[in-house]
């Protein structure tokens, strides 16, 4: 396999990406989308390390990593949902009732 | 022996409780009567340290306890009769005495009768403890105690409010001098590391003597303080709104002698050192000079006499300029003598004209109130240096002293002082007592002799101004100088050679002379062409500036007092308030400013919030790889 | 581990609760579970240390911060009996989602492999998203909850990113192995190490609110309810600090003096920030959040040294922070229970008058926060001060400047209370029925006295 | 250890009564407490130079915190004062109605334990708790009771003099890191802690502030003049006769030892400042109309000279300095007190208001005229003694700077008289409003000042000679001599 650092470089591409969406976007749901980046950019790495080491515990922890994000996903819908169904919206940059 | 000073001392003390405490349920002769008693016994008492030690006794000394002691000050509470104190105590209890006896009748009218005779007690005791302690702190506890005494009689009829400010300017100019005295005593302590007077004086020659002068100086300070000598002299002349009692027993017979006392106490120190004396004789003589002119032009019969006492204050200091400090302490006594007479004479007139002060209003009492007349009469004569009156002697030999101690210049000066004297004396004298009675009817009608209990303490007085001189004959008349012989054993005075037999009789003939000129001309002035003095805004030239005392007052109230005021305003409500106050505040607030800025940055939307986590891993990221 | 089942049995147990129309009995079941699962812990706790292969640890260390955080939230769950008013038909589902997060309390303070550290943050978060939005049809709560959520997930990122990292440096989550292979990853791969490590940090500096990473505290706390967030200001930290604490000590071969400078700067800024701005606040809950923070920013200075006495310092102060704030919040609810009216400092005027109980100890526990001797809050800064002085003087300054400012809105209340008149436009009157609520209060009032004269009864 | 006791539990028991019975309570409180200091006083060995009635219980161990309490002749004199001052202010709010009395007499109650602590405790720590602890009461005191705009001046106060404790903290710590062996923060422990010339003139300076802040010296008084005039009066009394003299116990017991290897040429600082708050101070005191001000700028400029001569550190200075805080002590509270029973009458403090009152109450103007000399220190009031042997170690210090604050003789005179002058002579007011008899309490509180102010005026080493001893002790450990 091509050397690790490729690996290392490109999910930490895929994870910048994630992080500039994440602050560029306002709609809550390609916010979603956005993190969902960056946890993927981790699983990469994560696979990719497992692979270079012939070991089990990384790809375990990808399991593990989807496993939340999904729940975390499913929450943070049902918030956006919430939401919509209060403001009748979904752009984030609406909320900024709390402030002092 | 000892036991005397503790009961000279004590039955004042006593006295003024009892006046004090129960004084109000009293009947007023009571009251009277306890008080002067006191005074009496510690007459009696000074009678008897005084027999004790002309009889070649030596000092007697009190021990009583421990006052303060704090590492290498320690204080003892003890009290030393020496020839010098007897001397002293002498004029305080036997004048305090009479002037006790005339205050019962002066005062008996007052509602603050009791609180007098208190108050004038704890003088008395004051001033005993001035001239008994032992030591520098002790006097100073008297020196201060007789201060407070002052403040509370010139103030004692506080309803008036200038009578007030009169005892407030009292007391704070003698703080004032007291600071002097405190630092001096300071020295004593760094220096001798006692105040003792007999160990401080026995070892007086190891100290060396820049810081003797320095010493001597200090305590000079505060003299002038007490004894109101330029440029402190101005409280005098107001302290006469105390009851005239007051005047002639504290401002002119005892209390502000304290000065002159404290330099004879001191003259170990004073003759060894030159400067402070120069200074003594100059401060002396100015003041002398000064405050008889300004006693040329006073309408107030107890200003004139006000200021003829701080001129005479000024001779003693003359006296012990040139180093003769006896001779000082002789006048001291004839000037009790004579000036408490004109004063309790003057009192005995405004007695009877109810009140009224001004001599302009007065004139040709001389009927009405014989005995006062007559012993004012002498009184002034014996001012005025008539011979063979108390006066004379005195005067004569502080002339004398000066001429040969300190040359011709403060000779004439001294001179020409007495001659002033004598013409405000009379002036004062046939403007009160000849001439035409210029006051309203019903003073006129209203006008009466003294009570016996005023005109006695007069009498006798009278008699002592006029023997006083036996006190210290020249020696064209004898050979035998009481004062100087009985004093000097305590008095290191500087050796002035005698002076020459014409010297004497030159002077004696020129004073007759000269006096007798004065009389006739102010008598001529005065009573024959009925010349009456005009208020002090009308004079004109150098009158003017004389009748307003060359301005002192105006020129100290701009100097000091104004400053000091604005400088107060300015302390507080700039410095203070604007400066200090602000730079606390503003840090204070500097606080909240931020806070209200730094709150902005909580904008509440969240996408800055990601940004600012994004730039703090950033910065993070930068430190860590910088680091 | 007996602990763990316990409370996530009794979470399932008021889920299905809730669904059946248990309500009323809910609160009660849940202290008194709560109350076992304690005892179970202590009980536990002498047997020694407990090791679930490598991944979770239960030793002295763990029970100390979990009794913390099972505490508080027994006092908690004691005051909430009003504190659901505002949705009281899924009071069954928050009481479950507070034993969820309890469990993850116990998994982030027990780990001992980035698996279970991973695990337990997210076990926390999760539940806690839903909390603070569980005020429904509130748009603040709403909006709280997305905040949160939102930057909780991106913080999620950077703390497996990290993760990610160090495992490529080291060759496994479990935190011994990384401990023995610390030296040779520090000088095959040191960026990783480093930058792992740098991520992992933010990660925790998010869960616990330090500066820069602090913003989304005061809006959740002042947005989501009271109930929670009490239950975050107290369960929520401790389970942060103590997880934090934790990972320092074991990865302490790796941190270079550059990561112990950074987490200086963190908890300076911290404390600045969080106590220069509490001052303008007028919300008094959201003068709570930045409160919170700035004490965050003063265990930070107890990270920068780490010895034996660190941990019972943190936990001291931890004890000490969760007591004043819980028997604020206390008070808090029992002057406003349903979140109708506003929280504005007014609320206080003229307290001392109109029921001195509470204003009297609302004013201990502020005293306590302000670090005014004899009280708990003292003893806690103080020890502090004193661990961080020899190496970190500056820092001790700054900690020193800031606590005299946060004297200044700390005691903005307290004036308030007892010196002002109450006005009567916002009169929240006490509610007198609640005595749940009073009985927490005076638990506070007594523990913060009893702590303050007797600090060793707390045997740390 | 029983002083402090007694007032707490005290003040507890005052919060269970009615205000008339709090008031009994409170009064038999401190006077108890006075008899139990006057039997320590009895049992207390003059010539010993060591800590007596010395006790030490563990308090939080791990920090080093000892309930370690002793006494010295110093520490002596100041529970003397506390105890004195306290029944008399309770004494004093006799004729007070405030609202919800037994809370401010418990508060007063607190205060006296607290600040008892202060003066007992041997450990630190244990004297920083205290000292703090003294500063709540106040803060409520004050704040509930006082007048008007409070808030804002009590906030100042508070927070100005919590930065400056704070400071002493930082300090105290600083010391004991210094210690010998495993850290302690026992004072026999901190006064040999070894620092190097730099560091202790850290220490120095950082002690200074706090006591400075405290007493308070020119720069840090601007605090004080308003709270004094806005507090109530027993606050002003316990602000002015005892607050204050935390800050010169805390010099002389603790900054003193424990900087003891900085450079001198400090203190020379510290006490040129205080010699200008002294003139300053007084020459403010010149022109304030308010009589609480003018009581509370003398205060500052008493307090400049006393911390002068303190500062000189010679045996002079410090006997002074201690034997000056008592009397100031009694003496303030007695003027702060006068102010209040004219302000109860004539319901104004302003001078210009005043006049003439000296007519129908002349117990009251004798009692005013005594304490009024106190302060202005004639001879054979306590004044004097103190000042005396402040100004002599002074001027020993220095010719200048003696010379400069002995002018506060003069300056003193100026503005107490004023201050009576104003308020007692002259005409009479016609608005009819007049002292008339006092109440007995007053009566009985202003009799026992004088009382003292004559007592100590004329026996000073009364109070010299408890504390001779340990002063001694204290330049011995200066001069790097054994410890007690």
């Amino acid at each position: 396999m091509p050397p690790i650092d490729h690996y290392i470089w490109l999910s930490s591409i895929l994870f910048s990406i994630g992080v500039i969406g994440v602050l560029i976007r306002r709609n809550g749901i390609v916010l979603l989308m956005c993190v969902e980046l960056m946890l993927n950019a981790v699983n990469l790495l994560f696979t990719a390390f497992a692979t270079n080491f012939q070991d089990s515990a990384g790809q375990v922890f990808v399991f593990f990593i989807m496993v939340v994000a999904a729940a975390e996903v499913a929450v943070g819908l049902a918030i956006l949902v919430m939401i919509y169904r209060n403001t009748k919206s979904v752009d984030i940059s609406l909320l900024d009732k709390l402030k002092q | 022996m000892g036991s005397y000073i503790a009961i000279a001392l004590f039955s004042p003390l006593l006295g003024f409780t009892i006046s004090g405490l129960f004084g109000r349920f009293l009947p007023k002769n009571v009251t009277g009567i306890i008080a002067s008693l006191s005074v009496f016994v510690s007459f009696v008492c000074s009678i008897m340290l005084f027999n004790h030690l002309h009889n070649g006794g030596d000092a007697v000394k009190l021990e009583t306890f421990n006052w303060i002691a704090a590492g290498n000050i320690s204080i003892d509470f003890s009290f030393l009769a020496d020839k010098l104190s007897v001397w002293m105590m002498m004029i305080i209890t036997g004048v305090g005495f009479l002037i006790h006896i005339y205050s019962m009748g002066y005062m008996h009218h007052d509602e603050g009768f009791y609180k007098f005779f208190a108050y004038l007690n704890l003088f008395i005791f004051s001033m005993l403890t001035l001239v008994l302690g032992a030591n520098y702190v002790i006097m100073f506890f008297g020196w201060e105690g007789v201060g407070l005494c002052s403040y509370l009689l010139i103030g004692f009829w506080y309803a008036n409010k200038e009578y007030g400010y009169a005892a407030r300017k009292a007391f704070i100019m003698n703080r004032i001098g007291d600071l002097g005295l405190l630092l001096g005593i300071f020295m004593l302590f760094n220096v001798f590391g006692t105040t003792d007077y007999q160990t401080v004086f026995s070892s007086a020659g190891t100290a060396n003597s820049a810081t003797i002068e320095l010493i001597c100086i200090l305590l000079f300070v505060g003299a002038v303080g007490k004894s109101a000598q330029i440029p402190l002299f101005t409280w005098l002349p107001d302290a006469m709104a105390g009851p005239t009692p007051v005047s002639a027993l504290i401002h002119a017979a005892t209390m502000v002698t304290a000065g002159i006392y404290l330099v004879a106490r001191s003259s170990v120190f004073f003759v060894s050192s030159e400067l402070a004396s120069t200074i003594v004789l100059v401060v002396g003589l100015v003041t002398a000079v000064v405050a008889a002119t300004i006693g040329l032009k006073q309408n107030d019969i107890k200003k004139v006499l006000a200021y003829s006492t701080v001129s005479q204050l000024g001779y003693m200091f003359v006296a012990l300029g040139v180093g003769a400090y006896s001779t000082a302490l002789f006048h001291v006594t004839t000037h009790a003598f004579f000036k408490a007479l004109l004063f309790l004479g003057s009192g005995s007139v405004i007695h009877a004209m109810s009140g009224e002060q001004d001599i302009r209003f007065m004139g040709g009492l001389s009927k009405k109130l014989k005995i006062t007349h007559f012993t004012f009469l002498l009184g002034t004569l014996a001012i005025a240096g008539v011979p063979p009156l108390a006066g004379f002697f005195s005067k004569d030999e502080i002339l004398a002293k000066a001429f040969y101690g300190n040359g011709i210049l403060v000779f004439i000066l001294l001179a020409v002082t007495s001659v002033i004297t004598a013409v405000y004396m009379f002036r004062l004298y046939f403007l009160t007592f000849h001439g035409e009675f210029r006051g309203t009817e019903e003073q006129k009608h209203h006008l009466h002799e003294s009570p016996s209990t005023m005109t006695i303490p007069l009498i006798i007085l009278a008699i002592l101004s006029c023997v006083g001189g036996g006190l210290g004959l020249s020696s064209l008349f004898s050979h035998h100088h009481f004062a100087d012989t009985f004093l000097s054993s305590v008095l290191t005075n500087a050796n002035i050679p005698h002076p020459s037999h014409l010297f004497e009789i030159v002077v004696l003939v020129v004073s007759v002379v000269l006096l007798a000129i004065i009389i006739l001309m102010t008598r001529s002035y005065y009573t024959k062409k009925q010349n009456v003095p005009t208020s002090a805004d009308e004079e004109t030239g150098f009158g003017r500036i004389l009748s307003k005392k060359y301005y002192f007052d105006e020129i100290y109230k701009t100097l000091i007092q104004k400053p000091i005021e604005w400088l107060s305003n300015f302390a507080h409500d700039f410095i203070d308030r604007k400066f200090i106050d602000g730079i606390v505040n503003i840090s204070g607030r500097g606080v909240t400013v931020c806070g209200n800025y730094l709150r902005r940055v909580q904008t509440g939307n969240v996408e800055f919030y990601l940004l600012a986590m994004v730039v703090g891993v950033i910065a993070f990221l930068i430190i860590y790889q910088l680091v | 581990m007996k602990t763990l089942v316990l409370l996530f049995i009794s979470g399932i147990f008021s889920l299905f609760g809730g669904i059946f129309g248990l309500k009323k009995i809910l609160p009660l079941f849940a202290t008194v579970a709560l109350a076992t699962a304690l005892g179970y812990l202590f009980y536990d706790s002498n047997y020694g240390l407990e090791n679930l292969q490598n991944m979770l640890i239960f030793d002295n260390y763990s029970t100390t911060f979990i009794a913390i955080a099972i505490g508080s939230t027994l006092l908690i769950t004691l005051m909430s009996a009003k504190g659901y008013s505002y949705n009281p038909e899924s009071i069954g589902d928050i009481i479950g989602l507070m034993f969820f997060v309890l469990c993850g309390v116990v998994c982030m303070v027990s780990f001992n492999n980035m698996v279970m550290l991973f695990l337990g943050i997210e076990i926390v978060s999760i539940p806690l998203y839903v909390m603070v939005g569980s005020n429904r049809n509130n748009l603040r709560s709403n909006e709280a909850a997305l905040k949160y959520f939102i930057m909780g997930a991106f913080a999620t990122g950077f703390l497996l990113f990290g993760m990610a990292l160090i495992y490529g440096a080291t060759r496994s989550f479990d935190l011994d192995v990384i401990r023995s292979f610390s030296a040779t990853a520090l000088q095959t791969s040191p960026t990783y190490v480093s930058i792992g490590l740098l991520f992992i940090t933010v990660a925790f500096a998010f869960k616990i609110a330090a500066a820069p990473f602090h913003y989304w505290s005061p809006d959740v706390y002042q947005g989501s309810p009271t109930l929670v967030t009490a239950f975050m200001a107290t369960v929520v930290k401790t389970a942060g600090l103590g997880a934090f604490l934790k990972f320092i000590i074991y990865l302490s071969p790796m941190l270079g003096s550059d990561w112990y400078l950074i987490i200086a700067i963190m908890s300076a800024a911290t404390m600045l920030f969080a106590n220069i701005v509490a001052v303008m606040q007028d919300d008094f809950k959201r003068m709570m959040a930045y409160s919170s923070i700035s004490h965050v920013g003063y265990v930070l200075m107890a990270l920068l040294t780490v010895n034996k006495e660190t941990q019972s310092i943190v936990a001291f102060y931890l004890i000490a922070y969760s007591l004043a704030t819980i028997g604020i919040f206390a008070c808090v609810l029992l002057l406003n229970p349903d979140h109708n009216k506003g929280n504005g400092f007014a609320m206080f005027n003229g307290l001392g008058k109109r029921s001195p109980i509470i204003a009297v100890i609302l004013t201990i526990c502020l005293l306590s926060l302000s670090g005014i001797p004899p009280l708990p809050g003292f003893f806690a800064k103080f020890s502090i001060f004193k661990q961080a002085i020899s190496d970190h003087l500056w820092l001790v300054l700054v900690a020193i400047c800031s606590s005299a400012i946060s004297i200044y809105y700390y005691f903005r209340a307290i004036t308030a209370m007892f010196f002002n008149k109450p006005d009567e436009t916002i009169i929240a009157q006490p509610t007198d029925k609640n005595i749940a609520g009073y009985v927490v209060i005076s638990i506070t009032f007594v523990a913060l006295l009893l702590i303050g004269v007797f600090p060793q009864i707390i045997g740390l | 250890m029983v002083l402090i006791i007694i007032p707490f539990i005290a003040s507890l028991l005052a919060l269970f009564f009615k205000d008339k019975l709090a008031k009994v309570l409170a009064l038999t409180a401190s006077v108890v407490q006075l008899i139990t200091n006057f039997v320590l006083l009895s049992g207390f060995d003059l010539k010993a130079n060591a800590f007596q009635y010395f006790s030490s219980y563990t308090w939080f161990n791990s920090l080093g915190l000892n309930f370690t309490s002793g006494i010295d002749g110093i520490a002596m004199v100041m529970l003397l004062l506390t105890n004195l001052a306290s029944v008399l202010i309770i004494l004093s709010s006799w004729d007070n109605n405030y609202a919800s009395m037994t809370k401010f007499l418990s508060l007063v109650l607190l205060m006296q334990g607290a600040l008892n602590g202060v003066f007992l405790s041997m450990n630190g720590l244990m004297f920083y708790i205290f000292w703090e602890l003294a500063l709540l009461p106040i803060y409520f005191i004050v704040g509930i009771w006082g007048g008007e705009n409070r808030i804002k001046i009590t906030f100042k106060f508070f927070i100005y003099t919590f930065l400056g404790s704070l400071l002493m903290l930082l300090a105290l710590i600083f010391v004991y890191l210094h210690t010998p062996g495993d850290h302690s923060f026992e004072w026999d422990q901190m006064i040999i802690a070894q620092m190097t010339g730099w560091e202790s003139t850290l220490v120095l300076w950082a002690f200074f502030i706090a006591f400075a802040i405290k007493m308070p010296i020119f720069p840090f008084h601007t605090w004080q003049a308003d709270t004094y005039s806005v507090a109530p009066a027993q606050g002003t009394m316990l602000l002015s006769g005892i607050m204050l003299k935390m800050g010169i116990f805390g010099m002389i017991r603790w900054m003193y030892p424990m900087a003891k290897n900085a450079c001198g040429c400090n203190y020379n600082i510290f006490i040129i400042l205080a010699v200008i708050g002294i003139i300053y101070a007084a020459i403010i005191a010149i022109k304030q109309n308010d009589i609480k001000r003018v009581i509370a700028w003398s205060s500052v400029s008493h307090v400049g000279l006393i911390a002068a001569g303190i500062m000189t550190w010679n045996k002079e200075g410090l006997q002074g300095g201690i034997l000056q805080s008592f009397n100031h002590g009694i003496n303030v509270i007695g003027l702060f007190f006068i102010a209040e029973i004219i302000e109860r009458r004539l319901k104004t403090r302003e001078l210009t208001q005043m006049g003439g009152l000296a007519k129908y109450s002349r117990g009251f103007s004798f009692l005013f005229m005594v304490i009024m000399l106190g302060s202005v220190a004639v001879p054979f009031t306590n004044g004097f003694t103190g000042e005396f042997l402040l100004l002599n170690a002074t001027f020993n210090y220095h010719v200048i700077l003696g010379v400069v604050s002995g002018l506060t003789i003069i300056f003193c005179a100026v503005y107490m008289l004023r201050v009576y002058q104003l308020a007692m002579f002259g005409p009479e007011k016609d608005n009819g409003i007049r002292i008339g008899k006092l109440s007995w309490s007053e009566f009985v509180t202003l009799g026992l000042i004088v009382v003292l102010v004559l007592a100590i005026g004329i026996f000073p080493n009364w109070i010299l000679n408890i504390s001779e001893t340990s002063v001694d002790g204290l330049l011995n450990i200066m001069k790097g001599g054994k410890t007690l």
